[in-house]
């Protein structure tokens, strides 16, 4: 392997800072690359295949100025900055992209990449239903067979039952590590700076699954036994909310007197709570995806078929998973940050933030355009939440 | 006969000359919020839905529902000027403000009638208001603020909601042949579920009969409507979008009885003929430009139609979302459910279908090419806007595409369907002037390309 | 007790965008004076200015002052503070010193708004528009500059208008231009300012009413000196605000008074010697004596 | 064709109007715009004829154009974008496009060899982009306008702003100066940001050489280099860039 020379959150510090920097490593060595947008495309086929899996994110720290001839302004600025960055030919070592049709405008990114960018020879948009429902989870299955079949042409390879099973254990332990890795929030002080924690998850995010597992294990071993912690600090936070993949927010956050010890967020621990189930086949992926993962863009009700809705257990049915975390991490306080335009977190805003009253717990919500420069208006807030829970 | 074209000086008072047959389809939705009024007061069951291109339309109409749609209840907020205060109510109950206009007027009407005014419609709520709803019934179609913002109301009702599934818009994931099945099965599986659900809630059984007659009006509905908007090719151009967005409920949604609905249109198609017949225009001023509308009307202003219209510019086609296809060939198909399922699907797979040979893979793109060469636009006029998403993102490659692929210029002009603030008429007019020169040049560069128009 | 602390006094400085404010308050929480000058380019000399300034005027010396609380967008440039305090709950403190009572404060400063809910004096939600320059203090001087007025007369003059022009436009850079437009179309000059500030009342308010409003509610900020924005915002509400007498201070007053609180907290728990390196000699002595 | 032709811009800057003749331009005026459009157009017409030695009486046709030009009492009303083309295709025959950098907003226009319209953006909605950022910081630099553009030319590292609003600049502008910032370099930052909006209007219109860059922006030789160097071409600039449209309108009015 080829990058040794560093270790531990070092390492992870320097792929968050140069995130394709290990993939174009490997891609000089003949493994194919394949960027995936969202959460949603089923990572354990990618890795069956041989295929390097790469998760797309902007860059909030680079201005949009290419995007515009493609978009217009009015739109989720996380995809445009991804396609301006595409546009800019940042991508240019992939050989694949995933999209998948999670909202309407991450959709979209793959139809402008078809359009405009052109840059991987290989794309494929996933369709995902709405619901939770059966026949919904039996139509993405469908949905992730077409993709298999069409990226076993990307892979020059068939998948097998075996493949597919070995893929979904290394995922199942990447699950496991990450949710190792958050444990380590929940002394107080944390162990780890939320910052630290993000920068771990990005590096994940551009790695083949075995290179994080064992950065993962090296991490939680570090960190564990480090001498230097955290210091104390008066609140505790959830942070909610859609893609956040920069340390700005975070750092801003733990400036104002206040520890992040977890969150809801789909760079977090989205994707990490639940493990693909046995036996290890499509449906499985469907039933992990669709239903498992907590994300807004999912219609989901308290029960199937009900005739009356209840507005309260309606909530609860949607949010106990993170009045589960407040307990567990022992949360004071919940950040809800979203970006401009997030119409599937929007509309979720005053109803989550009435589940956080009912709780008890109090909240503000924050909505930044996916920039380092629109964190700054956002301080003065953080830190006044910070003096009223105080 | 160039004397047919010049209108007679009495009808000269609007620009645009309205087809008479347009006015009953418009006075169809009307009746549709009298009669759920009137249901609700009667303590009968009332529906919420979005526009879910006839999957839960018909079902429910089948099963003698009263419908009413906010997404259209907001337009006629948006177009009789009552929007803003609950614009303003919606962001006092803490939902952001940069979210779908539709979305935000309806829940602001929904905070005032439950949170403010005890359970009753607001006073200052448009053409009577909307009654509350017993069952929502959201659609994954489209945009994901027509599920999403059913689910935020559930924050004022505890009535009941299903969300109507459907595949996305044409790509070549979806429509690959052997995909189409699997479709099918997919939508009569969930309409079944569905059914089911409606049957338990309303305790009775679905009119099985009454559904398959409805689908057949339906079908008919939508084939005289294609064969009206297929009339509009000709020049001068029959019909003007403004006559299209008043009249479309009826087809869009089923808005009203169905059956009146049918002689409507079939009223209309008379009309549209005889014009054809007698070259008569839609604007009462010599078609200079043929424009195709995107995305979604400034249902506010919509009297500066009239103004371009002085300036010779008809509007020949507009928002391929409001348009239903061709209906498909479904005397075949025994399963009324399965019909059901295919006519819908139809909306997604034909007015989208996917043209991967013309080295497009973007079906919005795809639409609009397709409808600038049908109906031989000099010139788009794109509107995307502040608060729709799901409308403007694409709205970019179109304008690149065509202007690429067809020599077809934009006018851009950004505004909104509900926000009147960010539209202006008058600076629009005079860009417009500019904008004839840009569509005179790419007249004759279309010209020299050999494009026939 | 009440002998030491009756030598024990505390500041407050509030360096905002246009206006930099400071407040002196004794050991009660009773304000011994303020002053109020222009925040310039360079916030650090001026915090030191208005800190002799203030000083001076409350005939204190520096070294009587216990504890300085620093706020405002500018409260990292007050070297000398002991302390920085978010504007947002040092305005609720001050409102909340002046109207005990106070369910909801409406703040618009040089270049933002911002609506606090405030319980038992405590600052316990709020909001700030902080992406658009529309619905802020600078919208007004903008108007001002546009129609060559002062700014304390444009209150006024808005005063005799009874049908407002309609400002559409949402940037504070087109609306100029509207006002322009009404100008030429020969609309009277009241009619315009007071559409001017039924503009910005309305973005407040619905600034406001996210926090759903509670009376009694508490108007101030520079904006709040100006008769005509404060018959809008009671317009626009719908219910009555009060003003304190000078709408400026709230901000340093609550920051004095958090400071008194900060520095009694200390002191009771013994940690006070340890915060402050240079201690009059009154201090050493109370907290001695408190031990 | 013979008589006189007058055109009127009236800008929310600036107020231009020129007289010309069959040909050429017999006088130009610019004054200020005061608050009252109707008042301004008076002055600056008054102001050009008086230069051109004409009365009233001689004109034979007149257009107007910009923010205020319905209020100018003109023959006739036409869009800066008309203007600015015709203004720009007789002084620059082969300027295929127009860069017009106003006061409250930009436009972008590409021609033809008759100067006929081909396509155009323009900016919309706020006012970011425009002229109107220079004016603002020139006055907390507390420096004279045509100060800007030779001063922001010393700028070694040119200042990064966070936010695009006019009106939040000011107060960034100020931080930066607290900051150490050289107003050189805040100045230069500006010019980069305006020529980035401009550059990313210039999406759907096809920037063809050459480029005329015209409107009270055009008078920052700091900007005019700022955007040479975004769009990668060499700006044509008329020696009086702020009365071309005015120009335009007069030729026009010419027919």
């Amino acid at each position: 392997m080829a990058i040794a020379t560093n270790k531990g959150l070092s390492l992870a510090r320097e792929i968050y800072a140069d995130r394709s920097k290990r993939v174009r490593e490997l891609r000089r060595d003949g493994k194919k690359i394949v960027g995936y947008i969202c959460l949603y495309p089923p990572v354990e086929i990618i890795t069956a295949l041989g295929l390097v899996p790469f998760r797309i994110f902007g860059d909030m720290s680079e201005p949009i100025t290419a995007a515009d001839r493609v978009s217009t302004t009015m739109v989720c600025p996380f995809v445009r900055s991804i396609l301006d960055l595409g546009l800019k030919g940042k991508f240019d070592f992939l050989d694949g992209v995933v999209g998948a049709h999670t909202c309407d405008i991450g959709a979209g990114i793959i139809l402008q990449w078809r359009d405009a960018i052109k840059d991987a020879p290989f794309t494929h948009l996933l369709d995902v239903p709405h619901t939770d429902h059966a026949p919904a989870v039996d139509y993405f299955e469908g949905q992730i067979n077409s993709f298999k079949r069409h990226i076993e042409e990307l892979a020059g390879e068939k998948l097998t039952d075996d493949k597919l099973k070995k893929a979904c254990e290394m995922h199942n332990e990447q699950r496991k590590l990450v949710r190792q890795l958050y444990d380590l929030r929940k002394p107080d002080p944390p162990l780890l700076s939320s910052a630290e924690n993000l920068e771990v998850m990005v590096a994940l995010s551009s790695l083949p699954v075995e290179e994080g597992n064992s950065l993962l294990e090296d991490i939680i071993q570090e960190v564990t036994e480090r001498k230097v912690k955290p210091s104390p600090k008066k609140v505790r936070l959830l942070v909610w909310g859609p893609v956040f993949d920069n340390t700005a927010l975070y750092d801003l956050i733990e400036s104002a007197d206040a520890h992040v010890v977890v969150d809801d967020t789909c760079v977090g621990t989205r994707a990490f709570w639940a493990d693909v189930k046995p036996p290890y086949n499509l449906h499985a992926l469907a039933q992990h995806y669709l239903v498992d993962i907590k994300c807004p863009r999912t219609y989901r009700q308290a029960e199937p078929f009900e005739t009356r809705r209840d507005y309260d257990k309606d909530l609860d049915s949607r949010f106990n998973y993170i009045k589960k975390a407040i307990v567990d991490w022992g949360v004071n306080g919940v950040v809800l940050q979203s970006v401009k335009y997030c119409d599937t977190h929007g509309y979720e805003v005053p109803n989550l933030r009435h589940y956080l009253d009912t709780l008890g717990i109090p909240s503000i919500y924050i909505e930044h355009d996916y920039s380092e420069r629109s964190m700054a208006p956002i301080k003065t807030r953080v830190e006044a939440f910070v003096e009223t829970l105080g | 006969m160039s004397d047919s074209v010049a209108p007679a000086k009495t009808e000269q008072k609007r620009a645009i000359n309205r087809l008479k047959s347009m006015y009953p389809l418009r006075n169809l939705v009307a009746q549709d919020y009298i009669n759920t009024l009137q249901a609700s007061n009667e303590g009968k069951p009332t529906v919420w839905a979005m526009l879910n291109y006839w999957e839960g339309d018909l079902p429910l109409k089948a099963m003698g529902l009263n419908i009413v749609y906010p997404e259209n209840y907001s337009t006629l907020m948006a177009s009789s000027g009552t929007a803003e205060p609950f614009l303003d109510a919606s962001d006092s109950d803490g939902f952001p403000t940069h979210m779908c206009g539709y979305g935000r007027s309806t829940i602001g009407y929904s905070f005032r009638m439950m949170k403010q005014n005890d359970g009753k419609i607001p006073p200052e709520a448009p053409m009577g208001g909307m009654a509350k709803p017993t069952l929502l019934l959201g659609s994954g179609i489209i945009c994901d603020a027509r599920f999403k913002w059913f689910q935020a109301l559930s924050r004022y009702f505890d009535a009941p909601e299903w969300c109507l599934e459907m595949p996305m818009m044409g790509t070549f994931e979806g429509t690959e042949p052997d995909l189409e099945e699997y479709q099918v099965k997919f939508l009569v599986r969930e309409l079944r579920d569905f059914i089911a659900f409606l049957e338990k809630l309303l305790g009775k059984k679905m009119d099985w009969a009454k559904l398959e007659e409805l689908i057949e009006v339906g079908i008919k509905i939508h084939e005289t409507c294609w064969q009206i908007h297929e009339l509009r090719k000709v020049s001068p151009c029959p019909m003007h979008s403004t006559d299209f967005w008043s009249s479309m409920p009826p087809a869009l949604f089923f808005a009203g009885d169905m059956y009146e609905a049918l002689k409507c249109y079939q009223d209309m198609l008379t009309e549209v003929q005889e014009r054809v017949k007698n070259k008569v225009a839609a604007i009462n001023y010599p078609e200079k430009y043929r424009i195709v509308f995107a995305e979604l009307p400034p249902w506010h202003s919509l009297k500066f139609f009239d103004n371009l219209a002085e300036m010779g510019w008809n509007f020949v086609y507009e928002s391929y979302g409001y348009h239903n296809p061709r209906p498909p060939d479904l005397s075949k198909v025994s399963d009324p459910v399965e019909k059901l399922a295919r006519l819908s699907r139809n909306f997604v797979f034909n007015v989208h279908p996917y043209a991967k040979a013309d080295g497009i893979e973007n079906p919005i793109v795809e639409t609009y090419l397709r409808i600038a060469k049908g109906w031989k636009a000099d010139g788009l006029f794109l509107h995307p806007l502040i608060s729709c998403r799901a409308a403007s993102a694409g709205l970019r490659s179109v304008q690149d595409q065509l202007q690429k692929r067809l020599d077809v210029p934009t006018l851009w002009v950004e505004g909104d369907i509900i926000d009147k603030r960010v539209f202006n008429p008058q600076e629009t007019l005079a860009r417009a002037e500019a904008f004839e020169q840009t569509m005179e040049h790419y007249r004759k560069v279309r010209k020299s390309r050999g494009l026939d128009w | 007790m009440d002998i030491i602390a009756s030598k024990l006094f505390f500041t407050g400085i509030d360096i905002g965008s246009t206006m930099s404010k400071a407040a002196v308050v004794d050991a009660e929480g009773v304000m011994l004076g303020y002053v109020i000058g222009p925040t310039g380019a360079e916030h650090r000399r001026r915090a030191n200015m208005v800190m002799e300034d203030v000083l001076a005027k409350c005939g204190v010396s520096l070294d009587e002052i216990a504890y300085i609380i620093s706020t405002g967008y500018g409260r990292v440039n007050v070297p000398f503070a002991d302390k920085q305090v978010t504007e947002l709950t040092c305005h609720a403190r001050g409102v909340a010193a002046l109207f005990p009572d106070v369910r909801t404060a409406i703040d618009i400063g040089g270049q933002d708004a911002k609506v606090l809910k405030i319980k038992n004096g405590k600052l316990v939600d709020f909001l700030t528009n902080d992406k658009c320059a529309a619905g802020t203090g600078r919208f007004l001087e903008v108007a001002a500059e546009t129609l060559g007025l002062e700014l304390n007369e444009m209150g006024r003059i808005s005063l005799q208008s009874d049908t407002p022009v309609k400002i559409n436009s949402l940037c504070t850079i087109f609306a100029q231009q509207e006002i322009i437009a009404s100008l030429s179309e020969g609309k009277p000059l009241p009619d315009i300012l007071a559409g001017v500030y039924i503009a910005i009342a309305t973005r407040v308010v619905k600034l406001a009413r996210q926090l759903k409003v509670e009376p009694p509610v508490v108007f101030t900020g520079g904006v709040a000196k100006n008769g005509g924005m404060v018959k809008a915002i009671e317009a626009v509400l719908g219910m009555p605000v009060s003003v304190p007498p000078e709408p400026l201070i709230t901000g340093c007053l609550g920051a004095a008074i958090l400071a008194r609180d900060e520095a009694f907290k200390l002191i009771n728990r013994g940690e006070y010697k340890l915060q402050k390196k240079q201690l009059s000699e009154a201090y050493i002595e109370f907290t001695e004596k408190t031990r | 064709m013979s008589g006189y032709y007058l055109g009127i811009d009236i800008g929310s800057v600036g107020s231009k109007a020129v007289v010309i003749d069959g040909s050429r331009i017999i006088s130009s005026a610019v004054i200020p715009s005061g608050t009252n459009y109707a008042t301004t157009s008076a002055a600056v017409k008054a102001e050009v004829l008086k230069l051109a030695g004409l009365k009233e009486g001689d004109i034979t046709a007149s257009a107007a154009t910009g923010i205020g030009g319905r209020n100018a009492g003109a023959g006739s009303y036409h869009s800066v974008i008309l203007c600015d083309a015709r203004g720009v295709n007789l002084t620059f025959p082969a300027a295929r496009s127009i860069i017009d950098i106003g006061g409250q907003g930009s436009q972008l226009t590409s021609i033809n060899e008759t100067g006929q319209v081909i396509d155009f953006s323009v900016s919309e909605i706020c006012a970011t982009g425009s002229a109107r950022l220079l004016q603002v910081v020139a006055r907390i630099l507390q420096i004279g306008i045509e100060e800007i553009g030779p001063l922001s030319m010393k700028a070694v590292r040119p200042s990064n702003f966070s936010t695009s609003c006019t009106v939040f600049l000011e107060t960034e502008v100020i931080t930066r100066i607290s900051q150490g910032d050289k107003p050189a370099d805040i100045l230069a930052g500006i010019h980069r940001s305006i020529a980035e909006k401009i550059s990313g209007m210039a999406r759907g219109v096809a920037l063809n050489p050459e480029v005329a860059v015209i409107g009270g922006g055009a008078l920052d030789i700091g900007l005019i280099l700022a955007i040479e160097e975004k769009l990668g071409m060499k700006a044509l600039v008329p020696e009086n860039p702020r009365i071309i449209a005015a120009l335009g309108a007069a030729l026009i009015a010419r027919g």
